[in-house]
């Protein structure tokens, strides 16, 4: 049975539990004739491809996935599960992410079959619990934002900033006035700069202050009645609230441009302070970091956009709408830029973050920012004496250390100590963003982690510091617990191989 | 007071200690005092969870529509497909739903790989050497798909055949306005695209395989037609014809985009869904979204990396070719397990019996009296368009009483008049697809109930 | 800050994919004050304890469980489960268990509202469903071995082993006749002895032959008027059949005494042969192995005992019967032995079992069979140029190695090859049992793994055999991979420390 | 042909050959030809899985009485309380419920430190040091409590009180046909245990905390009695009852059993359940079932294993202190969970909860003519007896009607007369228990449904 001696078997040596082999692709532990599907017996005649199709239409031979057992498929994936870290095995204090721990029961919420089995295109009196939930979701969402109302179509946060700026070219276009710029500060994320060029706008940058702020006087400098408008976050991505944002609104509001508030830092607000009071017309939310979806390894999110009462008409539509006390249906807003998703949106990231919120409660979301912020504040700290702290003052939901020094003087920089950070038993905060902090480390530790793992966190940076002075090399080759070690991104660029056929 | 908060009231002192503060309100210094709210929100109170469980379930009751209660003849882009147990209980482990972007391999071994997995079958169903990671939804893959073709080509004429789905061309209109392209968008005869009119140079050219009412395009005569005008040619296909039908690769397309919720995502009231997108090894550098690279670790062992990440908006910024971050990896796990739970022979069986389903139910429906075959001579798979006598919206609530989703209503989709059908047809069209989980006793009984109702 | 620095904290160093620290118990994760439950809102006037009840019933205290937060908790059991291995990561040749891969499905139908939200003492009509199942249930379990009907109370082999007992008891009372003995093979699992003396019998134990199989003339001597009967597994745990059966039972037979036939092992002959059919009079089985019932660590299982047409009338009571076509009700057989469950039975472990069958059919459940020996015997020939197996001839189910000779010229052991096999990605097979083989490895690899698997677990026991011979350090300090190494047992006892209350 | 066997046809064959063989009937030549079954077994089909999931489905719409459709006031051992999401996922987690018993600990710490925590937190609620690994279920748990009490003591007279769970009982009684232990069960009176008759020398005294009628035991007086008798004090308790009543181990019980189903385990029509066992250090080497201690491995690393294993039938065999192998790790493992999901706080609410439900319910019924309780002046404890004026099953049966699960007819538990009520009673005693999952709204809505179905 030679050939056997060379096929991939189903050992765990792969997941961590008994060793660190490589798992073998599903396709080496394929098997011609092996299968685990199973369909439904349906008494319909089996006419063949030939029978049923133009020979002109036929595929040529059958399309080659993986032949597997059920077994060996759950042993496969199983095995790669314990391959991933995640939220649920210990801390992810991953910067501008906001990776806190998400309730269970909106899994269970989002399985019901009464909302994961229906079908999009059926008519509103055969879905109205959806409608009343998106309804519901909106209004709650406006409160928190201090908006009028909210398209619930855009799958993410990037989708939410093209639909909101397609809503700012819509409004001034309305108003037959044609604008070209928008700002956006050095600190922005880059989604924001590559969103202004899709929605058909030039990017003009201004650049942060001393204290790591919008510099209020280059702002001046740059608008002008061809800007269309600024996209700010606020706590901005250095976790920092740009105190200027009155004085920025009325300059932005001055020039005829409008507002957009880039929403994915919500999570160190709610209930304390809204983008609507401090002068937005314009905020997208990223559903999945502040309000109960699981990030899922990359996606799905949701990317609600919510507007002052100038910009409703211009809306993504249909939108959800109460037409009658307890009765919904879907109305087009007068003025709609059109659809921009091939349903509704991601409905049961929706559903999962309305239930998020209405176990909260507004108290209890205020609640959820405070102790975000506190927690921040109390690792920014707690690390202050140690390390370089990019702008030492109080932040809100998230830090920023930076690195420089240890790279001068030790020749270690910020991505060593991610790694090696991950041998303590955390994963590692982002590195190297904001782009304008040099080093940059930045912390979110989210309001669900205690302040033991807060400590634990600590003297695991510690840990690694002192290795980084003391035992280079070690911090160097970290990490050394890991399913696989530092991997080779440069060979993966420069051999690309981005399938298992191109091997 | 529902929370899943950590915080003590002695750790919550002590905090605040250690800072400095006195109470929480400090915390927030930084925001003026005039733009702080004065005021709680505005909302109901924090509702435990048990009686949110309560509240959800009444809320999904008040879903007529599920498929648990009515029988799913609705498909239009969205599919009533087998989800299995095995594939249930793999995708939704806690390792994969609660990670993040897989920006640190070391750690991330799992997702990387199940994406290398899910490139690799994607590539082999579109015939086509790359896929990426994943995008939102078919949609807005498809307006992807049109800017990278602008991209290669240098022309922004865009052709958009009116059979791609109602709702992705209205995407595609949208996002136009802020790219600026030219859509131009071709209307059908007989159920198919008429490129009859299509001259001079064009950017990137559109057609669905099936179109939005099933039928199957002429895709020898699109590629001819492409290399004519200099486009790309971007073909919206259903994944799942692969499985018995001619891929869009082996036409010779340069990107194939389609959904992917057939592979073991829930009809999900239309998302998360999963946008698939694949394309020639030229296009590579264009790919909108992220990619995942086979490499080695420092041992030697396999490992996976995102990779080419300068095109991602991350690292390029203005100058990206996509702004697409989170995207919808979960989705994309799942279905690299559905379709490993497939396999080679179970994908082919999955479409030969949609193809059947829907062949019985054309058979079926040729003694009805009150329901015909709008094209009953075109070649289709697993969609059919219906021409009903009374108005489609009316035989959709009619059949609901009988316990079917009986399909889509095509003006539902359209809202409006629509260049792929003419306008007295419009509100008489039933859009009506057939999946695997159909037996015939349930279609003979669609038949019956149909004949009344369409009447 | 000081306390914290000793306070346990969320780390993931504990789960292998990081480290290999110790997971702190709930107890070390828990602070006062912290609390992750929640309850309906009842609206209920909160009357106090003393309001409710007299004082003298109250307790002083509330009994201190852990305070954690929910985020905790999950985290903590996630890793947890991440020093846990299982069959889903991976081989588990486990002999005489039957670590067999469980389809997923039967978890979906055992987590139906509809089943698994059933009270027990709700009456016949408002659970029809229910009686259905176990009505059809014992139905197939009658026809896969050859018995007239069966009991489905009991929770598990061993109650069954204790029912099957009762049963013999009563039904010899029932003729007038006393006796004391139970025979035994020495080859029996520790189940069957410790039922005998629970069931008012004496052991009697009857050697084994130098073919694995029960010694006919030794059993011969052995009988007598006062044998209630023999308890025998077939395939026995040596995975052995006994050819003499039709003998056995004849002479078992001739005595008076009754047949009890262990089915643990029935997984080696559906569909081939049954008890029924060999002269058994009482079978019990381990629907856990056999049929679908993953063994959650430990259990549940369950352990329906089935008898012939003698003994139906007295089984435990009351049964599930269809009383009409279509009607099923509870009724109490005439002389039951009365009933050896709280309620029904482990039902839900029931309905899996009923669900596997009739995925399988008839076909389906023979051809498990036959390559759960298929298997069996690949692997005994695969290995039997290296390793002595213990009786060297076509096994069914399982085959037992020994190692004694190992043991003898290098000083390496049975549990030490266990321990070393698991460095290669395998759970260890079942060590030391059955007792009559010197340095006993029982291996069971179950019709649900692959040919390559099996391959791949050769080859592990290759490359530990390699390493007893010219390594043998290695193997003494195996295993060195897994989340703890050796483990101090002996220590365990001497030392005990049963609760964190005790260290 | 729906299995999930992995062996090719090809494989086969190779597998076949290897052995020399050439057919797979020739595996079983070991088996007489005679005793070979000829035909296949006589059952239906191969099933597919999405067939099965119809069927069972259409199976589980068959149980009328499930809690989803019924509000239940049913309890006897056997509760309706919350499951939250949070405890099913961890729970059902695969690692858990596909290993095995942890022979191995090097590969099983995490079972192992399950149980741990679980056998702590069980001392803990017991007020006893020492707790097992888990049983089958509360009634078997009594049979091995019965069982050490008469190893312990010497004496195989085992006195039960009649206010233990009639199955209970009838559990001990069946096993007892085997071991001979002399049981006599003792009436009560006024609800509540008449131990007067009781004198001379006895093993083993059972007493329920509560007793099935919900009534609180004076358990001083059975300390009492055991010293005097020289039994063992064994009490069957609801362990939700040390929420806020005395443990058993503040009375000096020596052995507490009970029914752990009420910590994460669903109703699950009976089983598989939790049979919970905590005693004192003394009676540990006669300890039924596994046991895991802490320990150290290699590197000094806290460990966990199974210990004292000499009890235990795979070493001991006819000796062993019980026959328990498999036992119910998995609900203990829930267990384990639920009670950290609960904590300190949370298990004193549910104890709470539950008491203030039920004596809403009692204040409620106050006001019915056709209802009544039958001891309105015992201290109970979340169970109560109800004397209708219709038969108990028939207030059922209307009750079900009306949208509830009424309660237990306590002669379905007693089938036969009772030495806990007096005959003439006893088909007109309805038990009916309050967990915190049932509202005021429900109770108020049960005891209208209740007037007029107990007339
Ligand atoms: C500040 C900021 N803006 C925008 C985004 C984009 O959101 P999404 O990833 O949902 O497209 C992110 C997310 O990474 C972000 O952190
Ligand atoms: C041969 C044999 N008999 C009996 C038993 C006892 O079954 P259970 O563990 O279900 O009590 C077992 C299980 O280990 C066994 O292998």
């Amino acid at each position: 049975m030679s050939p056997l001696t060379q096929a991939a078997g189903g050992k765990a040596s792969s997941a961590p539990i008994m060793g660190r082999d490589a798992e073998p692709t599903i396709f080496e532990l394929s098997q011609p004739g092996r299968s685990s599907f199973q369909f439904r017996t349906t008494g319909i005649q089996a006419w063949t491809a030939e029978e049923m199709f133009d020979a002109r239409f036929l595929a040529d031979s059958k399309v080659p996935l993986a032949e597997v057992s059920e077994r060996d498929l759950v042993a496969h994936v199983t095995r790669l599960s314990h391959r991933q870290f995640s939220v649920d095995l210990g801390a992810y204090p991953l910067g501008s992410c906001t990776m806190k721990y998400n309730p269970k029961i909106c899994d269970t919420i989002a399985g019901l079959p009464g909302l994961a089995g229906v079908h999009p295109g059926a008519p509103a009196f055969l879905t109205q619990g959806w409608l009343e939930i998106m309804v519901t979701l909106e209004k709650a969402l406006c409160e928190i934002t201090g908006m009028e109302a909210a398209t619930l179509q855009p799958a993410a946060g990037a989708a939410g900033e093209l639909t909101g700026l397609l809503l700012m070219r819509a409004y001034h276009e309305a108003n037959g006035d044609i604008r070209r710029r928008i700002i956006i500060p050095d600190s922005a994320h880059g989604t924001n700069p590559a969103s202004v060029t899709l929605g058909g706008y030039e990017v003009t940058t201004v650049p942060s202050d001393d204290r790591g702020c919008v510099d209020l006087a280059a702002l001046k400098a740059v608008l002008g009645p061809d800007v269309a408008g600024i996209m700010l976050t606020n706590p901005n991505t250095l976790g920092l609230f740009e105190e200027d944002i009155a004085e920025i609104a009325a300059a932005v509001h001055d020039v005829g441009g409008l507002l957009y508030y880039d929403g994915a830092n919500l999570n160190a607000i709610m209930g304390v302070v809204r983008p609507g009071d401090m002068g937005f017309d314009i905020v997208h939310m990223n559903l999945h970091k502040t309000f109960a979806t699981p990030h899922g390894g990359g996606g799905p999110g949701a990317g609600p956009v919510a507007v002052s009462s100038r910009l409703v008409e211009f809306l993504p539509g249909p939108r959800a709408t109460e037409v009658d006390e307890g009765v919904f249906d879907w109305v087009m807003p007068p003025r709609s830029i059109g659809r921009v998703h091939g349903w509704h949106g991601n409905s049961l990231v929706l559903a999962r973050a309305l239930a998020y919120i209405e176990i909260h409660g507004g108290d209890g979301l205020r609640r959820v920012s405070e102790r975000a912020v506190l927690n921040a504040n109390w690792i920014r700290r707690r690390l202050s004496s140690v390390f370089d702290v990019a702008f030492d003052r109080p932040c809100m939901h998230e830090v920023v250390l930076s690195l420089a020094s240890l790279r001068k003087e030790h020749g270690v920089k910020a991505i060593d100590i991610a790694k090696r950070l991950m041998e303590e038993g955390f994963h590692a905060p982002t590195v190297y963003f904001p782009l304008i902090v040099d080093e940059a480390l930045m912390i979110e530790p989210t309001e669900t982690e205690s302040v033991q793992t807060l400590e634990a966190l600590a003297q695991a940076f510690e840990v690694a510091l002192d290795d980084a002075i003391n035992n280079k090399e070690a911090v160097l080759a970290a990490p050394r617990t890991t399913p696989v070690g530092r991997v080779d991104e440069a060979r993966a660029a420069r051999q690309l191989v981005q399938t298992f056929d191109a091997r | 007071m529902a929370d899943y908060l950590p915080h003590t009231e002695a750790e919550l002192a002590s905090m605040l200690g250690f800072l400095g503060l006195s109470s929480t309100a400090e915390l927030f210094d930084a925001v003026p005092t005039a733009l702080q709210l004065s005021r709680g929100l505005d909302m109901a109170d924090g509702l435990p969870e048990p009686d949110t469980s309560v509240r959800f379930n009444e809320l999904a009751s008040k879903n007529l529509g599920s498929s648990d209660r009515l029988l799913c003849f609705a498909g239009s882009g969205a599919y009533d497909h087998e989800l299995p147990p095995v594939v249930r209980a793999l995708a939704s482990r806690s390792e994969f739903v609660t990670a993040y972007t897989p920006y640190q391999p070391e750690v991330a071994q799992g997702v990387l790989q199940a994406i290398f997995e899910f490139q690799t079958m994607i590539a082999r169903i579109s015939g086509l050497p790359v896929a990426n990671a994943s995008l939102y939804d078919g949609a807005t893959a498809l307006v992807e798909a049109v800017n990278l073709g602008v991209a290669s080509s240098g022309s922004s004429r865009v052709v958009l055949s009116s059979g791609v789905h109602p709702h992705w061309r209205q995407v595609v209109e949208t996002f136009a306005q802020g790219t600026g392209h030219e859509i131009e968008v071709v209307g059908l005869k007989d159920g198919l695209t008429d490129w009859s009119a299509i001259e001079g140079t064009c950017g990137v050219i559109v057609v669905a395989q099936p179109n939005y009412l099933g039928g199957l395009e002429d895709l020898d005569a699109v590629r001819a037609l492409c290399d004519q005008t200099g486009a790309l040619m971007v073909v919206a296909a259903d994944p799942v014809a692969s499985g018995v039908l001619k891929s869009p690769g082996a036409y010779g397309a340069d990107v194939m985009v389609g959904e992917g919720q057939g592979f073991g995502t829930a009809l999900s009231f239309g998302g998360p869904y999963l946008g698939l997108f694949a394309c020639t090894t030229k296009e590579i550098r264009r790919l909108p979204g992220r990619i995942v690279g086979e490499t080695v670790d420092v041992e030697g062992r396999r490992a996976y990396v995102t990779t080419l990440r300068t095109r991602e908006q991350d690292i390029r910024r203005e100058k990206a070719t996509s702004n697409v971050c989170t995207n919808q990896t979960l989705m994309a796990v799942a279905a690299s397990i559905q379709l490993g739970w497939l396999g080679t022979e179970g994908f082919r069986e999955l479409a030969l019996a949609c193809a059947r389903g829907t062949r019985y139910l054309a058979n079926q429906l040729s003694s009805s009296t009150t329901a015909k075959l709008l094209h009953p001579n075109m070649s289709t798979f697993r969609e059919l368009a219906i021409r009903t006598n009374a108005p489609a919206s009316l035989v959709i609530e009619r059949m609901a009483a009988k316990g079917f989703l009986a399909g889509i209503a095509a003006s539902s989709l359209t809202r409006g008049s629509d260049p792929s059908l003419d306008d007295a047809d419009l509100n008489h069209v039933l859009l009506a697809s057939v999946t695997e989980r159909r037996t015939a006793a349930e279609i003979d009984a669609y038949i019956l109930a149909l004949e009344e109702a369409a009447a």
